[in-house]
Order: C-alpha cells, then structure tokens, then sequence
C-alpha cells in the first residue's frame, strides 16, 4: 500500500496515515465522519486519516475483499458476533484487551454494550452505535380497532386479531431481504430456548436440536397471517414508509430507525405513534428481559502497522466527544456511559436508549450471530416458511444440516 | 525488409495479447488450480481437498436451481431475443415499415444501451406489488386477480427477472439481425417476387437462409450471455426469495463473498466455463458443418 | 377491382404494422416515461399513486441525487469509460489490424485465443482477477476497473474489426508505403481514418459495456469517490434509508449520457456494424 | 400473345425526379428489344416497371390483351435476369430453377422436368447440385438465364446481364443469348449500357437518353440513320467524329470546317441544304472513323482530302486508330493495320462525301 | 537512367506456389511497356516486385545501376498506380496528391507548386478540394495519376489502371496515358490481361502465361508473327480462329480440314512445310476473323472458298461478324456492313493462303 509512506512534517516528527473504513456513504452521516476525524486530526498532527466508505449491503462482501488485500483499513466498522468473529480467528482484528484494561477505558462504556466484542476474554472492539428491537404502533388505528398494547405473547395475538377484524394491517413487514425476518426469530428463539441458543450459534458446536428452535418457529408461523401481503416481496423500508403512511398498525423496527421516522414524519404522526417491547413469552425458557439487537462498532486491523494511532482514533471515534456529537447531529446513541441528558435529544430516542441500556443483556442479531452459510439457509427456509412452503420442523432439520456441515469444515 | 515487417505486425498484436492473457487467461487458469481448495477471501490460507468442492456442488440444491434459472433464461433468450428479434428485424426492414423503420429501431435499441443496474431499479418498481407500475396498471383495468408480488414469489420471480432481460436486450439482437438482413441484395427479393414469393415467404424462404450465420451468432451471444448473467439478478432480488432465483452468477458470487467459500465459488466458475465453451465449440461446429 | 382490393390489403396490413410498433414502442418507451415522471414527485406522492403525473414537478430530486455523490459517480464513469472506450478502439483496432495482415502462423493462435477470450464469462476469473489486481496493486484505483474492461472487451472489438480490415483494400496501404509511409504511420494516417465507422461501433459497444458493468466496479472499488454509476446508484438503495425519488432521479441522470451518445452515433454505429458485421 | 404495348408510360418517383417520360412503344411478340442509352437514362426504371416491381407512375402497360399496370409481378408471366443475377446463395442451382416453380404448387416429378430440360439447354445440367457461390460468373449467369427459361414466361427482361463478365466471357454470352432468343422464341426485352450489346444482339433497339426515347429502329439502321446527334455519337465504336463548319456556296456547295479542311459533297446532299437554306449557316458534320481513310496517292473528287498531325496511333492488328486534332476536337480515323504513319508524323486524311452525316446546329436533328 | 534490368527473377509464395518462373528482361529508358496474359498468369507479381511490394524470392532486379532486391519501395523511385486506384478516401484530392511529398518534408510551397501542376496537366485543378468518393471513376483515374506524377519517378507502375472504368471512358483514358507517357518521357509498365490495351499502348508487349514469358515484342509484330498458338490465339479481338487439319500432298501441298474445306497455300510455305516433314502430319491452322471474308464470284486461286451455315449474325456497324461452325469449331468470319446473307443461310467464305498462321500440333510452336 501507498498510504503509510511516512512523510516528514517541519517538527520532525513522522506522520503516520491511517485508513479508516465505515458504511455510511450517505448523508448526513459522511459529514459527520469527515468532521469527526479533521477533528482528531487537528488534535494529533502526526496522523493523518485516509476516510473510506461503503455502504451497508455491499459492505458485509466487500469487508472480506478488503482484509484480503494488502492494504486493510487500520480501523473499520464491523458487525459484533460470529461476523467479526472469523476475522477474529483469521488474525484480522487486533486484540484490544491490554489497551481497554489501562487507563479505565474499558470502564468507559456501559459494559453491556462492550460485552459483545468480546470473544475468549479479549476484547476487540468498541461500540459506536447502540441499537435494538421494538415496536412501533399507531396509536390512532390502535384505538380504531379498540386494540391494547400487548405485553404478552397472547395479548400481541389477540391485539392481532382485533385489527385484523377492523381491517387494518396489524404489521408492516419488508422482508424482501430475509434479515429482517431473522430479527423475529432471533427474539422469540431466545424467549423460547434460553442460554441453548448460545451453544447452537456457535458453529464448532451447531446444535440446533433443541425442541425450542421448532416451537419458535411454530410460534412464528402464528403471527404470520398478521403481516402485510406480499411481505417477501417488500423492503424493510417500503413496509417502514407503508405503516408510517398508516396503512398498516405495528412495524418491528430497529431503534436506529427511530431517528428516521422522526426527521420525515408529520408532527401530527409524531405524537401519533408509541413504542412496546417485544412480548414476553409466557411458558419460554429464555430469560425474557434480555433484549434483541447488538450494537454496532469498530475494530482495529490485526494486521495494521500503527497500532498505536489506530487504537487512538478508535478510542476517539467512540469516545464521550464523538458520542455527544452523534447523538445531537444523528440521534445516534454510542456506547459510552453518560454521553447526553434526558432533553438534549429527542425524547422518543433518548427513552429508548435507555430501554437498551436497561436491559439485561442484548442478544444477537440472528444473521450477525450465525454463520454465514447457516444463517443463509435458515433466512431462506424462513422466507419459505411464510409462504407456507415448509415446516418447521423441515426448516430446523436443513439447519442443522448445514450446521453439521460447518461443524466438521471448523 | 520483409522481415522487419513481419516484427512489426507482431507489435500490433503484442498489447491487446498481454492484456487479455494475463487479465483474462490467467486468471482462468489459476481458478481452475483454485476450486481444488478450500479458502476464503480475506486469508491466504489454503487447504487442499481435491475434487470435493465438485462432489459437494452435485449435490447441491442451490446450485441446481441456478442451473435450472440458466438454463430458462437462455431457453426463453434465445425464443424472444433471436426468434422474436427476427420477426421484428424482417418487419422492420420490411417494406411496409417505411421511413419511420429508423425511429422505431432506435426506440427498441434504447434499453439496452442504459445500465443493468438502472433497468434493474426501474423494473424493481415495475414490480413493486403495493405501487408498482405493473399491479397498478393492472388494476386500472380491472386485473386485480392478475396482480402478483412479482418478484417475493419464488414461482414467478425468476421469469419476472427473465422478462426484464427481454425488455432490455430485444432491441440488441434485433440491431445485429437487422444489419444482416441489410447485407442481402434487394435483388433477392426482387427476384423472389417475381417467382411468386408472398412476404412470408420471403422471409422464410430468402431472408432466414440468408441471416442464418448471424443468427447463430447471436444465438451463442445469447446463450453465453445468459451464462454470465449476474447483475440482473443481483440487484433484483439477490437470489431470493429463497434462492429460487438463483443464477450460477450470483451463486458463484455469493459462495465467494458471503458464505466465504472461494474454493467453493471457484469450482461453480469452472462450471460456467465448460458450459460456455462447450456450447460455442458446439456452435463453430455447427456454423462450420454449414459452411461446407 | 382488383386494383382496389390490392391496395386496401396494402393499406390495411401497414394499419396493422404500425399498430403493432407503436404498441411495441410503448411497453418499451412507457417505463422510460414513467421512471422521469416519478423522478418529479415526493416520496408519498410515490407511493399513493405512481401512475399519475406530479403535482409539483420536484426538480430538487435530481439536484439531491446530484448532489448526493451521483457527480462523482458520473465523471468517475467518464473518466473510466473515456479511457477504457479509447483503449480498447485502439489496441482492439490494432490487434485486428496484425491479426489480418500478419503472415505467420502465430496470427491463427492469436486469433483463437480472441475467440476463447469472446466465449469466457468475468465471473469465472473473478476470485483470480482480484488477488491479481490485489497484488499489482492497482486494486481500488481507476485502473482496477480500466484495465479489466480492456481486457474482457478486447476480443469482441478485435474481432468485430477484424471482419472490417480483412475488406480493408491492401491497396491503401501499398500505396502509403510507395509515398514513404513506414507501417505505423500507414496504420495512424491511413488504416485508422478510413476505419472510423468500425471504430465507432466498436466505441458504442464497448462504452455500452462499461457504463454499466458493474461486478468489477463492484468488487474492486471500495472507496465511494472512485465509484462508478451502476455500483453507486446500488449504493443509493441502503438498507434503512431510500429515498425513492430521488434514486428514480439517479437513474435518469446515469442513463442519459449513453441514450444521448448512442443517438448521435447512431448513423454510424449501424453503418460500422454492416462493414464489419459480427461473422467469423 | 406476348406482345407488349406501352402507352405514354411515366415515372416519377417519390423524391419527384422524372426518371421515365412518355415511353410508347409497340413490341411484338417474338422480339428481341434493347433498350440502350447512357447511365442514368432510365433504362432499369423502364425494365422494372415492365416487370412490375416499380410502380408506373402513369399510362398503361398490356402484356398480350391484359392491362397490367396493377397485376403483381408473379401474374404478368414475365422472368427477369438480374445484373448480378440475383441467385439465392443459400439454394443449391437445382433449387434456384426450382423455386419459383414450387411457389407455384407445380408437381414435383413436373419441376424436375422442366429444370432439367433447361439445365441441359444451357448446358448446366452437371452443376445442379452445387451452391452459387462455387460457380463461375458464366456459369452463374447460365443458371440465372435457366432460372427464367423454367418458368416459361411470355417475356424475357434481361438487365445488363453480361456487365459482370469479362470481356472475353461477354462475348461468348451475348452470343450464346442470342442463340437462346432463337430457340426460346419469346419475346425478350434487354438493358444495356453498351452499345456494340445492342447493335449485335436487337432485333429493334431503342435508344433512351434523360428519360426519353430517342429512337426506336432496327440497329444498321440506327447505325446508317441516326436521327440525331446524340444518336449518332452513341452507337458505334469508336464513336463518330464530329466537327463544325460552314455551309458554303461557291460553285458547289462545300462545307468548311477550317481552311485546310473543306469537305465535298455530293449533288443530291447538295440540293438537300440548298433547299433547306443551310447554305451560310453552321452545320455539324458527323464521319465514323471508318470512313476517315489514309489517302491514297491519287482518288477520285468524291473523296476530299487533308493533312493533320498523328498524336496517337494504336494498332489494332488488323488496322490501325490514327488520332488528330481538328478545330480543337480529337478526330480517330481507321488507318490500315501496314500503315506506315507514325506519332508526331503528317498524315494525309481522306473522307468520301457521300459517307458524311450533317446535322442541323440548332436542334442537333439529322439533316441527312 | 531508368532503365531496368530483371534477371532471373521469381516468385515463390509462402504456400509453394510458384507465381513468376524465371523472368528476364531488359527495359531501356522511356518504353512503354505492357505486361499482358490471362488472369493469374503473374502479371501482377512481376509489378510488385519491381515496386518493393513483395518480396523477389530469386533474381536480381536492378533500376539504373543499383540492385534494388531490398530497397523499401519508397527508395526505389517509382509510383505505382492501383487497379482501384487507392485513393486515400479521407483526403482531398489535394492532400492525396500531397500526402507522399509531406511525408519526404518537401517545403509546402514546393509541394503546391507540384501538385498544381500535375493537376493541370491531367485537368483536374479544379477537383482538389473535394474528396474522392464525389469523384466519377474517370475523375479518380486521373487523380491516381496525378499522385503517381508529383513523385516525379523513374519507372511509372500501372496494374489494370482502366479495368474499373466503363468501356468508353477506358477508350478515352488509353489515348490519355498514352499521350502522358510521351509528356512525362519516364519509363511505364503497365499491367492488362486487355489485349487490346496491350496492343494499342505499349511499344513492346511482354505476353505471359502460367509465370512464363510467352513472347517479347512490339505489338504489331506480336499480332503478325506470333510465337505459338496460345499468343496467336491471345492477341487480336476477335479471338483468331483456329482449326485443325492434315497437310496432304498430291500435285501442290494443301491443307485439308474436311472434306469440303482444303485450304490452298502460296508456294514458299508450301515449302516450308515439306522440308520440315509436315507432309501428312496434323497441323493447327490459325485464321483471323478479318482474314475470312465472304466469297465474291470469280477470286483468283490465291484464296481457298468454302460454304457454311450461318448460326449468329452480329451487325457491328462499320462490319458484321459471321458465326459458323467448321469441325465443331466456332468460327468467327469479318464480312461487310452491307452483307446479305442472314442468320440460317449458307454463306460462302474465302481465305487467302498467304494469311494463314500454321502451328506444330504437338508443341503448339508457329512453323510460319
Ligand atoms: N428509387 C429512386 N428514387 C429516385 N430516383 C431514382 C431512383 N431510382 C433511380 N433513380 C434515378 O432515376 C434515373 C434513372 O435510373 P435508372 O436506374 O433507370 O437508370 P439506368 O438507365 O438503368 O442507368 P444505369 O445504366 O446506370 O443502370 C437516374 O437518374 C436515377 O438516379
Ligand atoms: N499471396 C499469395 N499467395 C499465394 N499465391 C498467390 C498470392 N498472390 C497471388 N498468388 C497466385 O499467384 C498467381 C499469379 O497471381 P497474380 O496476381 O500475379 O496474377 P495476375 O496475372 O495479376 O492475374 P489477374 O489478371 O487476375 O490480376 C495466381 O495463381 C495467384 O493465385
Ligand atoms: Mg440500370
Ligand atoms: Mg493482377
């Protein structure tokens, strides 16, 4: 690579450039990010950043291009879990633990929200951007069907069928691209199965035998006829822009979405629309506290060249400053403890965050959590199995299948 | 000075051989050494395991289905593409076409001059099932029980995709016939009147004959075309819904770069390849066994 | 009566002929129209009624897809297309050019081997290509792109004008060399100018080609201010915020410059085609 | 039967050039009609509308008693040879006879009948099974004829069959289509550029220019009386010399084209312009290079003689093209193969007055 | 000056075939000389190799004094006018004139002045600025000269220069190269499979066959006393006829080609033919047609006379070729315009002995 030719400034002092990778090309993001390094710029002279974009969907493919080639990024954005974990195991992410452990930087974050970069008692990454799974509703066709917020699973069905009945679309659902169906799986697997999930996800194990995976989806396929037509058909975003148009009462949705809604609803929708966590499941094994969703972060090449100024600008990047910054400009929350007030942000977002903060323990994003190849036929078999073309139990016998598969090439 | 002639012929040559040998022959080879491993993107490391990705795609459904989608593609191609392509090159050069033949052709060329990705996005509307351009239509003429979520129903997403491709690449095939059909000497036709030909049969009898070498043509481009197919697909649907539509393309692409899998994806390449070849060695033959 | 018969027939059968094209040319042009029309609205607009016109025609949207990095994309797609276009007219002309005129037996490898280039799909060299690229060091910089589009286009345009040189009267060239011209200054001042109808197919061709490839683009740029339309209209469709209308917009602009090239190039385009013809 | 009758035939076409005006002309049945004249006179507009594939703009055309001015090509019973004959390249020689005839429905034991026999009569019947493209172009031109003779059409157009040939095999052809005409017995009607094709092969010709007919008569006599100067000039080779002068009275009545050269004539072309008071005025005088010979040493007062300076001399073998300059216009005489003149040398011209043609300056029509 | 000399020289192509066997021959200064056969016979060869274009697999080739076997073409002082004349279709007429003179750096003003002058000379200054494909075929013709003639070269290689124009026009063009040739006084070769080119242009005539000089001559001698049959029967148009009879001995000698045609023959041949031991032997007659004329009533016993059918007529104007069949041989007979007889009749023929051509059966080489 060209870029770490070592230039000489009029101090002498040698400056180093490092490359930096995130997935947000688009704005008002970018300018954020550009903003956020010519300010560590200015502070550190002798490192100059290289910013590099992608964004998100090509960005999964196009990370494992990069780490290929000679000239990784220094520091890139990367999804917590099995996603990261390979590069982890290939040697391309750097192991952070002995920086975090001194001067309280690991003790700088809501520990929660760090956990998930850690893998083996190292830690490899930090949070940038805090994130999980609720839902959204519309109060107005809530009322219009006399539906109540549900808080158990019962309750969601029966809530279901009571705007069913009204003629109204109980759930908006864009599920063209399957991650958004693993986003209900990944949930109700965890209320349902509990700590055995843990073992199944992890591919040197991959043991999808427990009951509870085909419960789950049987329990899945109950709510199925709630969602919009055509849901395989459909974005996330299409279904999102579908409920905020109220054609339709719920949406399941990230809590990064939220930000979003707010900046292109009406103020009339705005005070329209109210959130509820994801019902608890009765008889389910799972702890039913924890809370879907992982936050996002970045990692630091294992094969970086200066490990030093890299581990400087990740721990900038999300850092306290960065954090408030994001939140004020983005409404993005980080992981750093205490970064805003209740009132600096937007109520919605700040309450929300704080659902996240609270909760006991966040549990994986299906897709980031799975092996690639296992979490592939999984998605499909899902998408099938809204389209009543298999069963469950045929879906969790292709999955452990291939699970097997992966097993023995490990 | 002969001599030095002959050299400089060579030089000619000498770029556009480099080019294509180390940018398009050796990549090859070195695929083929490839799909005898397991390896991924993002490692130099390499475990050799024989023929087994072969074992292992043999028995793979997936890639079934994507031979299958190829194999519709390039079927269904070669009806509208070359067989419709014709009709619509003899119409347009036929007489009755009169002066506005040079319009119409360049309305039908157009789409296939603007980019996959573009018609990829504009049929994605086209297919949208809530304000699509295709399911609104349809209900503006009261067709409501024609409506599809063309591209989430994985009996129907693939020829959706199929259909684009026609939209776009009729208009392609029909340029190249058409520049055929220009070559042939008006005489023929004129003659062919005079021996009582009808406009049918004309066409069958003087214009096919006589295009026949370029439909050939065309109809390997066709075939290999629907081989490389890939974009279409990947901006489309990436496969799915549950990859029914899966090409060997974005098979190969998606064991490449998603599932980590470049031995894996490796091995579908030199799938694709046989199949190319051996089907335009096939065509060779054949145009060569015309020939004689 | 006879007469009268004959001509209504003629009459009725071009009725009927036009007919046929016009609804032809509308299922082709109809979704062309319909992309520009909603490329005028706002997202609701869209999404309440796609089929009717725009209430306020939204130019905006084509100033913010504009602005939103599509200007980028596009001259990168100018500079890429520029270079690889002429690259591959050039080489492509003059590998044709030995190809036909060269007397030794190596010419037939050669041209086997533009045939086998003709038959290989990109895909297949992918994996290989990029470790290459990779290792070269050339992979996310223009030329990651140019030099690959060359490649992979080099044998069509070779032997698209190879079927154009070997009707090229050897005469020309014989009467340059008796005025003094040595052989590369034959092939500039006299092969080249003469050929420009096969060039400009060619050129059609080609930049038909690489203003929309898009697995290269894709796979070996990563850096945003290096993409190329077709890679960054994809990149306009993020997973969680689309702004429909304005990537419409996007469309249009990144399709124009090829409708409006191929047009004006249309004559000869059609003309270089019948000379060289696409015939083995 | 298969006379032809054109009445005040026109053509406009669609850009409004006028390529065809008033062609009227009787054809009798069994004829072998040229039609020559410069390109671009309009010969192949005319042929084609003959055989239909040109609309007539207006006038009528009969083929035999029918008016087929609107009848579809197939249906005037007519074949045409094409000047590059127009073979189907995908069909075997067999085929190209054949096709027309199978368009028709004719049973096929009929057809191969009728292709055979034709083969034979054209002496192609070895070549039947070959594809166009491995023939020659006078083997090719043979199937092209036999590809007209099976479908036993009334007339025969022909639009310059033989300008593909080379020389040698033009010669061959014409003659052999001369032959064909004999044995066929149907009426034929031919295009041609070159007039030596239709001095040799028309019964009657008819010489066209700009669209309209000149003349319409039987060769020698289009040769002996030419109507006109554009006439004159057209048929024969090497063409008629053409020269100005001065009709004059003295006792005779000369003509004088320059001091040096006064040409005589005889009494009754004499009385001719006397009568027609040319005398004084300027007339063209038309001599075929034929009758401008080597004066002898001494001949008879019918022949006036004169000198000029040899600029080209090309021997011919069996004599021998003198050429001069006269008033400024390049004079070709026909000189004895053994003439001992020589480039640069004077010769001495001699020109009998009774081979002279006079036109009148004015209209270019023939005085005699 | 520039008069070359060949030696020996052939012509081996790359796949075996040997095109030009042994060619040798010295041109003096300012001939014109045409190279004549039939096609494929290597004239074109010869051309090239004298122009550089190919390569002299034998031989020496001298222009002036210097060996030139590897001079590029651009250094061996010649210009090479092309059958399709190679215009540069991109240029004007100007800049194809010009294009070599810039490529040598001759001043601009230098090249104008040239290029000018060429261009008067051939009438065509006032073409220079347009391109050629506005130009007629006669109007190309010249501009390729007029690039030949800029380069002001020795030797001026012409290759079938008029065969793409139409008959009249190649009339015209040949007086125009002739006359250029005495204008210029360079050397010409000029390459025709066109007899009648050969004859009327060159000064000598060099006569191939298979990449064999058949006969080096001046035309007329190469009409009169050709060498073998194949010269005999190339040179003259049209073609000489040509028979096949038994030289038979009873008071005189005669030849006897049926039993109703003996021809008769002057005393001095009849000689010949006995001392060399013809007598009895089967010999080939050559006739040309303006050597078989109709019989008059009483013609003195120089002639022989003999009675055919007539099978073609062709009316020529000036003359009329008669078309009869002796021995299955078409036979080509030069009777007058005014003849009578007519397509069918029987006609009477007449030969005079002294015109006879008498070849060697066996090595088709001329006895007298
Ligand atoms: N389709 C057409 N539209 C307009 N003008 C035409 C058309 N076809 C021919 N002409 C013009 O009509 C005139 C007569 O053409 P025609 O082909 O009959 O000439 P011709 O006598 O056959 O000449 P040639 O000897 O060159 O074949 C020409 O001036 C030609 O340019
Ligand atoms: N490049 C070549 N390779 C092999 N054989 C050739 C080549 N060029 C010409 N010949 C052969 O050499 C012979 C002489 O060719 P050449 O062109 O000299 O004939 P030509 O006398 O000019 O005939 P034409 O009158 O047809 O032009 C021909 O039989 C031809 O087929
Ligand atoms: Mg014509
Ligand atoms: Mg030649």
């Amino acid at each position: 690579g060209g870029n770490d030719t070592p230039e000489v400034k009029d101090e002498g002092e040698e400056v180093v450039t490092i490359k930096f990778l995130h997935r947000w090309p688009q704005e008002p993001y970018n300018t954020f990010f550009e903003e956020v390094v010519s300010d560590f710029e200015a502070d550190n002279p002798n490192i100059k950043v290289d910013m590099q974009s992608i964004s998100n969907d090509p960005f999964k493919e196009k990370i494992k291009v990069v780490l290929g080639t000679d000239d990784a990024p220094d520091v890139f954005f990367t999804w917590p879990g099995e996603f990261t974990n390979r590069f982890i195991r290939a040697g391309k992410v750097y192991d952070l633990t002995e920086e975090m452990n001194s001067n309280g930087w690991k003790e700088s974050y809501v520990y929660s929200q760090l956990e998930p970069f850690v893998l083996d008692e190292k830690i490899y990454g930090a949070p940038f951007r805090v994130d999980g799974k609720i839902f959204v509703y519309n109060k107005e066709l809530f009322e219009q069907a006399g539906a109540q917020v549900p808080s158990t699973w019962d309750e969601f069905l029966t809530t279901c069928q009571k705007l069913e009945e009204a003629n109204i679309v109980p759930i908006a659902f864009g599920n063209q691209s399957p991650w958004a169906v693993s986003h209900y799986i990944g949930t109700i697997n965890q209320k349902i199965i509990g700590e055995n999930i843990y073992k199944a996800y992890d591919p040197a194990v991959g043991d999808f035998s427990d009951p509870g995976f085909v419960k789950a989806l049987e329990e899945f396929e109950k709510m199925v006829p709630y969602f919009n037509a055509n849901a395989n058909a459909i974005k996330h975003d299409e279904a999102r822009n579908n409920w905020m148009a109220g054609k339709a009462a719920m949406m399941y949705v990230e809590i990064v979405e939220i930000p979003e809604i707010e900046s292109v609803c009406t103020d009339e929708f705005r005070d329209n629309y109210g959130v509820f966590n994801f019902p608890i499941i009765e008889d389910g094994k799972g702890n039913q506290s924890y809370l879907t969703g992982y936050p996002e972060g970045f990692v630091v090449s294992g094969t970086t060249k200066h490990p030093k100024e890299a581990v400087a600008f990740l721990k900038y990047l999300t850092g306290k400053e960065v954090g408030k910054k994001e939140a004020l400009e983005l409404g993005y929350i980080n992981g750093a403890k205490n970064v805003v007030e209740k009132g600096e942000i937007a109520d919605v977002v700040y309450d929300n965050t704080q659902i996240v903060f609270e909760a006991e323990r966040m549990v994986n994003w299906l897709d980031s959590g799975l092996h690639a190849k296992v979490c592939n036929v999984y998605l499909a078999e899902l998408q099938k199995l809204m389209d009543g073309m298999t069963t469950p139990e045929e879906v969790m016998q292709k999955v452990q299948e291939k699970a097997t598969e992966v097993k023995d090439e490990f | 000075m002969k001599r030095l002639k002959q050299k400089n012929y060579l030089i000619y040559m000498l770029p556009a051989i480099i080019l294509i040998s180390v940018f398009v022959y050796i990549p090859i080879i070195q695929n083929f050494y490839y799909s005898l491993f397991r390896m991924n993107s993002y490692t130099d490391e390499m475990v050799f395991v024989g023929l087994s990705n072969y074992k292992k795609i043999f028995a793979d459904e997936i890639f079934y289905i994507s031979l299958k989608n190829n194999i519709y593609y390039a079927v269904i191609s070669i009806v509208c593409q070359v067989g419709f392509g014709t009709v619509l090159a003899i119409l347009l050069e036929s007489k009755l076409a009169g002066k506005l033949r040079v319009f119409f052709r360049n309305i039908y060329f157009l789409p296939s001059v603007i980019s996959v990705t573009a018609v990829g996005l504009l049929w994605y509307f086209i297919y949208n099932p809530n304000m699509g351009m295709l399911n609104s239509l349809l209900i503006k003429m009261g067709l409501e029980n024609f409506t599809h979520a063309w591209l989430g129903e994985p009996n129907i997403a693939i020829f959706a995709i199929i259909a684009m491709s026609q939209w776009q690449y009729v208009g392609y095939i029909m340029i190249l016939i058409i520049v055929a059909i220009q070559k042939i000497p008006i005489e023929l036709y004129e003659s062919a009147q005079i021996d009582g030909a009808n406009g049918l049969q004309k066409a069958l009898k003087i214009t096919i004959p006589n295009i026949k070498e370029t439909l050939l043509v065309t109809s390997v481009i066709t075939v290999i075309g629907s081989f490389k197919l890939f974009t279409e697909v990947y901006v489309m649907t990436s496969g799915g819904p549950y990859n029914s539509t899966q090409v060997l393309g974005t098979y190969l692409y998606n064991t490449a770069f998603m599932y980590d899998e470049m031995g894996y994806a490796a091995a579908i390449a030199v799938i694709i390849f046989v199949i190319t070849f051996s089907v335009s060695i096939l065509q060779i033959k054949i145009s060569n066994s015309g020939k004689e | 009566m006879i007469v009268m018969n004959n001509k209504t027939t003629k009459t009725l059968l071009k009725t009927l002929l036009y007919l046929f094209f016009i609804v032809l040319a509308t299922m082709v042009i109809y979704p062309l129209i319909w992309i520009i029309i909603n490329s005028l609205k706002t997202n609701s607009e869209l999404f309440t009624n796609s089929l009717a016109l725009p209430k306020n025609p939204v130019w905006s949207n084509y100033i913010k897809a504009w602005k939103l990095g599509l200007s980028t994309y596009f001259l990168n797609s100018l500079l890429v297309g520029a270079v690889s276009v002429t690259a591959t007219v050039f080489l492509g002309a003059a590998c044709a050019y030995g190809v036909v005129r060269s007397q030794s037996k190596f010419k037939d490898i050669v041209f086997y081997m533009i045939l086998g280039g003709l038959l290989l799909s990109p895909q297949v060299a992918l994996i290989s290509l990029y470790k290459i690229i990779d290792k070269i060091g050339l992979y996310n910089t223009y030329w990651a792109m140019i030099i690959p589009y060359i490649a992979f286009k080099l044998p069509f345009a070779v032997f698209l004008m190879r079927s154009y040189f070997l009707g090229f009267p050897k005469e020309l060239e014989e009467s340059a060399y008796i005025d003094g011209c040595s052989s590369i200054q034959t092939f500039f001042r006299i092969v080249l100018p003469i050929s420009k109808p096969i060039l400009a197919s060619t050129a059609i061709m080609t930049a038909i080609f690489v203003w929309n490839e898009f697995l290269f683009a894709l796979v070996f740029i990563e850096d945003k201010m290096k993409m190329t339309i077709p890679v960054g209209l994809s990149n306009f469709r993020d997973a969680l915020v689309t702004d429909w209308t304005v990537m419409l917009a996007g469309i249009v602009i990144g399709s124009l410059p090829m409708i409006i090239f191929y047009l004006l190039m249309q004559k000869n385009f059609i003309k270089g085609l019948t000379a060289g013809g696409i015939k083995g | 039967m298969a006379n032809l009758s054109l009445k005040s035939i026109k053509k406009v076409y669609a850009n409004g050039f006028e390529a065809v005006k008033d062609f009227t002309m009787e054809i009798e049945d069994k004829e072998f009609i040229v039609l020559v004249g410069p390109s671009g006179c309009g010969k192949t507009t005319t042929l084609r509308m003959i055989a239909g594939l040109e609309e007539i703009t207006s006038g009528e055309l009969y083929i035999g008693d029918n008016l087929v001015n609107d009848v579809a090509p197939k249906n005037r019973d007519i074949a045409m040879v094409f000047q590059n004959y127009a073979l189907y390249p995908h069909m075997t020689v067999y085929d190209n006879m054949a096709f027309g005839l199978k368009l028709k429905k004719i049973p096929k034991d009929e057809i191969d009948k009728k292709v055979k026999n034709a083969a034979k009569i054209l002496e192609i019947d070895n070549l039947l099974n070959r594809k166009p493209k491995v023939l020659s172009g006078g083997q090719r031109q043979r199937v092209a004829l036999g590809r007209a003779i099976v479908r036993n059409p009334k007339v025969f157009l022909m639009d310059e069959p033989l300008s593909n040939l080379d020389a040698k095999l033009r010669v061959q052809m014409r003659t052999e289509i001369a032959k064909l005409h004999k044995r066929l017995n149907t009426t034929f009607i031919y295009v041609t550029h070159d007039q030596t094709e239709a001095m040799t092969m028309g019964s009657r010709i008819v010489i066209m220019k700009d669209g309209v007919i000149q003349q319409i008569d039987k060769p020698q006599n289009a040769y002996d009386n030419p109507v006109n100067v554009f006439v004159a000039g057209f048929i024969g080779s090497p063409q008629m010399n053409f020269l100005e002068g001065k009709v004059e009275k003295n006792n005779d009545i000369r003509i004088k084209v320059s001091e040096k050269v006064i040409l005589s004539l005889p009494e009754e072309k004499q009385n001719i312009l006397n009568e027609n008071g040319y005398v004084g005025k300027d007339v063209i005088i038309g001599i075929r290079p034929s009758h401008i010979k080597e004066a002898k040493e001494n001949c008879d007062n019918s022949y006036s003689v004169f000198e000029s300076t040899v600029e080209v001399k090309e021997l011919m073998g069996a004599e021998t093209y003198i050429y001069t300059t006269i008033n400024d216009r390049q004079i070709i005489a026909k000189f004895k193969a053994n003439t001992e003149v020589d480039f640069g040398d004077t010769a001495k011209f001699m020109v009998k007055g009774s081979k002279l043609h006079i036109f009148d300056k004015e209209t270019e029509l023939t005085i005699f």
